[in-house]
């Protein structure tokens, strides 16, 4: 049956989120001096408040220990956080989304008995994956061809005895520097191409040979033109030294993490659905302010120009919460979807929502006038954090290609 | 129609093209990168600008400036703005003023400011109208609510007047030398007809420097509040008639707009060229599947659209420029300032999406063009301001 | 639970009728001497076979002999039929939606008695609305202010022994030349302001002192202007002149026909559901010819430029449906909603289904070249019919006020 | 910098503006409802605009024809489309053939057609590139599949060229005298270079008009298909080398692109300006709430749009009309026209938007803009029209 009702038991869970947001995340997070510091890490204090509310853990299955969250309730929660704060909120979706899909699919019985207690018990046990499953942003070269962007893979992984040793970079990781259990995508053999010598490898913080370093404020490419790293949450560089790990750390039977849904764009939309979160601080904020601040007499919501500006905010937030939401339940539904129409939802998700949510952010600062480009205020962060959005994961206009690709019917594989 | 330069303003043109390659741009992301904001300013570069005539460029040739025309003024700050815009807006904050006290203000008044004015290299002004809870209503005086506007308040006392209240997001504020503040004579009247403006050199008794604003974009360019309590301005120093509010002498060449809208735009233009050649440099280089980005459609698309919107505010700039020269009145300087803020939100955004590349790597001076962009948005683009333009053509309109 | 799959039965009556679509109405709509001739009537005789399939009264209660379809279901209908042809499609959805009003909601036992079997049994039988129950356009003038748009009722009603006398004329309305029931809204005191003195009458055609005259090509106002009447389908003036009425023909109790919730943008979002089938209607002829249209050596859908051109409209369908979608579930299960969010997804619908869909049109039309403005093509005529529909019902600009106005929490009852 | 006209530009202004009101605005809206394509047209606006030198403008001085420069071609296009684009386009279509005659055509070639088309108020023309199968393969031919573009052919007998072949979506098709034809004289190569040009007046031999085309918009202007069955062209009008293909003379003074960029951004400026006017009419008396609609802040921003887009594409225009005066090349023509496509489709959209009414009412006049503003879409805006300006950007840039 058709129904946008969320269950009692998703609506509970999100109540419980929203005030936890409200209450301690976000006098936190909007306080002018964070702000100001651009400080990508986010109190840990309250990451361990959020782990303790099952918030860490909500996509491991009820059978390990975790909520068992679907992908649906995934993208619900993470809205909520992320109209608290977007690193905050991105920091515990990556660690639940991982925790899912590494201790409930691809570990074995051996090595979930060796890390799902700590995973568990610890508050502080993020994790990460360093690795390129998802199609690197193609850049539309190969548009409906069979060419297929080959995964580069950095790491090598070289028997000796009972172990393997890893050698190489990658440059930026998500989570790198909180993590606790990194998987990270090895190539056996550097010479042979692609996913076909892959294997990924359980490595635990603190395992001799690895560094986890934060990237500079700035950094400079080889033509000496400076760059900035744009991320949410924290990241960093993940570097293997003749680094040694069992070799019962492999995961068995993997070259990528995640699945041939997500490469086609049919995977979760969580990303997206953090920045429905990050638009709806965005408009919150303009609302409160338009019901305070005094122009030609009256409070500017009462002004038709800045009325008109808070309906365009709340369409593109309804249209793009419905997109992710379809293509979250689709995620969770595959069979459903695949007889309705098989579009990638998660593509059009992204080519839509991050334009839509962009839009939104610049709409709510031009309500602020002035203060709206001041640091300690939330608004010009809002603005940046959407354009993140805007480059993150593939660019808009390979995401459009990819459902061009769909409408036609074209396959790679 | 002619839309060649003449010698002088090529001459001008070329100057500021060298000066802000040479000069500007190598300190450009230096400068933006400092975190505390009363620290990005650099004298050195203002220095080094005003001794080439940048800072006074439009001072009128009888009173010992440069007296360029306002095509050369767009074309200057065009040229700088193609370097760092926030440095380029350092400089033509000035030109403002130059024109305020050539046009309004007494020969006495003109004698003891613009001498000191053109002999210091560090002599920089600004002006304070916004106020903490007044900013769109100065902008467009709502005439049911007269006492909406800003609130700081002269009252005569002898041969001076006594100003008590605050000003905020003031340019040029912890830099600057002297300010045009309008103040409130007559509280009991709306701001058209109970203002007068004065001129309040920074070391006034009473005067200070508040909380230097930190800002996303424009970084360079200062901005802070101004304090007055109990400041005492010599009567001399009022500009006009007492409650003669913002009226302008009738020698005002800039078609009542003090300026201000060519400004806006024609930064605007430059920060759209800059990113017009910075995106192009990086798609003839960046590879794809072993070609060039420029060979990829979606590309061509988009570098299309940055260089179709950055030729049509070149040429609408360029005319508004003539325009004030010509002392045409018409509402295309605001509605050229309007469409610079929609190009310049564009073309920045093509330009971020363009230079962006793996694993979250975003070109720091394509990132800096998209947050100086947003600046434009309250400056140049909000509601208030396009409907004052839609006002007055609705009005003009026969 | 919340879902995105229609049920078994939905689905079906959405199969057989894109089937009844694609084989009887695109070829009679699509034929270039019928584009050409913009006859506003469609063939009665697939009106007719439209009829039998039950698509006239398929929102009737299965009570009364309908298919009992609730909003969903019926735009899902909606939308199916408009991708044949719009005309069409709202002559249909406009006789369905007002069989369910009036025989389910609004007449008396003793009324039903008297049309029922005539509107069930006649495949030519048609209903139209003639009055002013969703507040006419406004504007905007009265935004944040208490005033409300008064409603100008046009026809007076006098009594005059057991029978009312109507005087007076509407401009337009829908569906009136093939209506064989109009209901009317008249004022039984024409001092009056508003609707305190309004009632409801039960006209059948053909009763004396009433004439329907369909508007001519071009009209010319008081000032000497021209203009154009845009609607999809028919519809005509209708003129009272003496016109006698049975009483017993009054709805008892009914100042407007639809209730408060359509006023206040919460009712059903029917008009958009054919818009998007408008829209799918013109992207489909699209992506039909950019498979055969070859440039550069390549069919142009293997062009990235047109690709994008494809997923940018397909995008716009897939959230203006999800939009439509939420809009009649909430307006099916209005408690839900209200504990949800309570916006006014109508206005919602109609600001951004409006707009989407024309661009879609423009888009659409772009990859035929020349051929997209030639009027033996269906383009120009997408092209047309998509901004009849942004002028329709209430402007966009009016559509966002109201929604502003739920966002302050702003209202005028 | 000189945004001011010549008496001579301004003197082209205001006849056009006079003709346009008095002639062109009173049938505009009764051609274009005729049903027939075939009868939309109508020869007395044609004779009449022809005497007043509308038709004949573009012919050089020592040709006999008025030698207006382009900016004067530019204002009286907009002129001319702000009552009527269509029945505009009508006219300048043939300035466009004028410059290729005098441009490319032999001295002989020039006596021949140019004495006769001064000669006759009846005499447009047109030319044909277009074909079924081959629209934007002409205009941006693909370098791997040199086949694809048209097909007309011509093969040389004797003194003659015999044709074969169609042409579809011709302007002027139907009424026209004479046209310029593109065909294949060597079909083994790209159209690049095997490519010759042919004028073929309307009475040849073997050749006819095929299909009139039924447009949504522009109605009053003609077009049609034009059907060649062994059609007979003498080699005396044969316009520069076999296979010489569309190469200009060296006196092209049109930046490359004959005209036609400068042509259709003419045009759409004239339809804005009209939108404008009416939008604003309409505002200024239409009533909400005891109030003109100009009292909605609503309004105000969507009239402020309207101008705003409408005053960048008039600076736009007149910037690249002075660049085809002054023999500037660049690719400003080719993204002026784009910039119009956009500007059109937003002003005229926001004129239905202001000018609709209760019950379905719609402005005869807005709604006609509207259609007349989507032929823009693939006359001067679809991607391959953007692609191709980015392209020559992407070549020229150092």
């Amino acid at each position: 049956m058709f129904s946008f009702q969320l269950s009692a038991e998703q609506q509970e869970f999100r109540d419980a989120v929203k005030d936890f947001v409200t209450r301690e995340v976000k006098p936190v997070a909007n306080h002018p001096d964070r702000l100001q510091a651009e400080d990508p890490h986010f109190v840990p204090a309250i990451l361990e408040q959020a782990s303790q509310m099952g918030l860490r853990t909500f996509a491991l299955s009820e059978a390990l220990g975790g909520a068992g969250a679907d992908t649906l309730t995934a993208c619900v929660v993470a809205e909520e956080l992320a109209v608290g704060d977007i690193g905050f909120a991105a920091t515990l979706a990556r660690t639940s989304e991982l925790g899912h899909i590494l201790f409930d699919q691809a570990m074995s019985e051996a090595q979930r008995k060796q890390f799902l207690s700590k995973y568990l018990e610890d508050d502080n046990y993020h994790l990460a994956y360093a690795g390129s499953d998802i199609e690197a942003d193609d850049g539309g070269w190969n548009y409906h061809r069979k060419d297929k962007s080959d995964v580069e893979i950095p790491v090598t992984a070289t028997k000796a005895g009972g172990d393997l040793v890893l050698n190489g970079t990658y440059a930026f990781v998500a989570n790198a520097p909180l993590a606790k259990l990194i998987a990270v995508q090895v190539t056996t053999d550097a010479k042979a191409s692609g996913l076909k010598s892959a294997a990924i490898v359980l490595v635990p913080a603190g395992t001799a040979g690895m560094s986890v370093k934060e990237p500079a404020k700035v950094e400079t490419d080889a033509n000496g033109e400076q760059f900035y790293r744009w991320f949410h949450g924290t990241g960093g560089a993940i570097t293997f030294k003749d680094c040694k790990v069992p070799a019962a750390n492999v995961l068995d039977g993997r070259t990528q993490l995640y699945g041939a849904a997500a490469a086609s764009g049919r995977g979760s939309p969580l990303v997206q659905a953090l920045n429905v979160g990050l638009g709806r601080a965005a408009y919150e904020s303009a609302i409160d302010y338009a019901r305070i601040r005094v122009q030609g007499g009256h409070p500017i919501i009462e002004h038709q120009a800045v009325g008109t500006i808070l309906a365009e905010i709340a369409i593109r937030l309804e249209t793009s919460r419905n997109l992710v939401w379809k293509a979250a339940w689709a995620a969770d539904h595959t069979d459903e979807h695949a007889a309705e129409s098989g579009m990638p939802l998660q593509s059009m998700a992204k080519a839509y929502v991050s334009h839509a949510v962009h839009e939104a952010a610049l709409l709510a600062a031009e309500c602020f006038g002035a203060m709206g480009v001041m640091k300690d205020m939330p608004q010009p962060h809002y603005v940046h954090n959407s354009l993140v959005f805007v480059h993150s994961d593939t660019s808009n206009s390979t995401a459009k290609l990819r459902v061009a690709e769909a409408i036609a019917g074209f396959t790679r594989d | 129609m002619d839309f060649s330069l003449t010698e002088e303003q090529r001459a001008w043109q070329m100057k500021a093209r060298k000066f802000a390659d040479e000069e500007i741009r190598p300190i450009s992301l230096k400068r933006e990168q400092i975190e505390d904001p009363k620290l990005t300013w650099d004298w050195e570069i203002i220095k080094k600008g005003s001794k080439l005539g940048f800072r006074t460029l439009a001072v009128p040739k009888e009173w010992g400036g440069h007296g360029a025309d306002f095509v050369s003024q767009g074309l200057v700050m065009a040229e700088l703005s193609r370097a760092d815009c926030a440095i380029g807006k350092a400089f033509s904050q000035n030109w403002k003023w130059s024109h305020l006290i050539s046009s309004v203000c007494s020969d006495d008044q003109k004698k003891r400011f613009l001498t000191k004015f053109l002999e210091d290299d560090t002599f920089v002004m600004g002006k304070g109208i916004t106020e903490p809870n007044a900013g769109g209503d100065n902008r467009l005086p709502p005439p049911d609510f007269p006492k909406s506007g800003f609130r700081l308040h002269a009252e005569r006392k002898g041969d001076e007047w006594i100003l008590n209240g605050e000003k905020c997001f003031i340019a040029n504020g912890g830099v600057g030398k002297l300010f045009f503040l309008d103040a409130r004579t007559d509280p009991n009247v709306g701001i058209k007809s109970g203002t007068t403006m004065f001129m309040v050199p920074a070391d006034t008794p009473g005067f200070r420097f508040g909380k230097q604003f930190n800002k996303s974009g424009w970084r360079f360019y200062m901005n802070a509040e101004l304090i007055f309590e109990n400041a005492r301005v010599p009567d001399a120093n009022r500009v006009g008639e007492v409650n003669g509010g913002v009226k302008k002498g009738t020698d005002d060449t800039t078609g009542g707009d003090l300026f201000g809208d060519l400004e806006l735009a024609a930064h605007a233009l430059g920060v759209c060229d800059n990113a017009c050649d910075m995106a192009m440099k990086h798609v003839k280089t960046a590879m794809k599947g072993g070609k060039t980005l420029t060979n990829q459609q979606w590309v061509q698309l988009k570098l299309n659209r940055m260089f179709m919107l950055t030729e049509a505010l070149r040429s609408f700039v360029m005319r508004i420029a003539w325009e004030h020269d010509a002392k045409v009145h018409s509402q295309n300087p605001g509605l050229a300032m309007n469409f610079s803020c929609d190009t310049i939100q564009d073309v920045t955004r093509l330009g971020v999406e363009l230079m962006g590349g793996a694993n979250g790597r975003m070109s720091a001076a394509a990132d800096k063009l998209a947050r100086d962009a947003v600046i434009w948005t309250h400056l140049g683009g909000d509601s208030v301001l396009r409907m004052r333009y839609a006002r007055r053509i609705i009005a003009a309109h026969k």
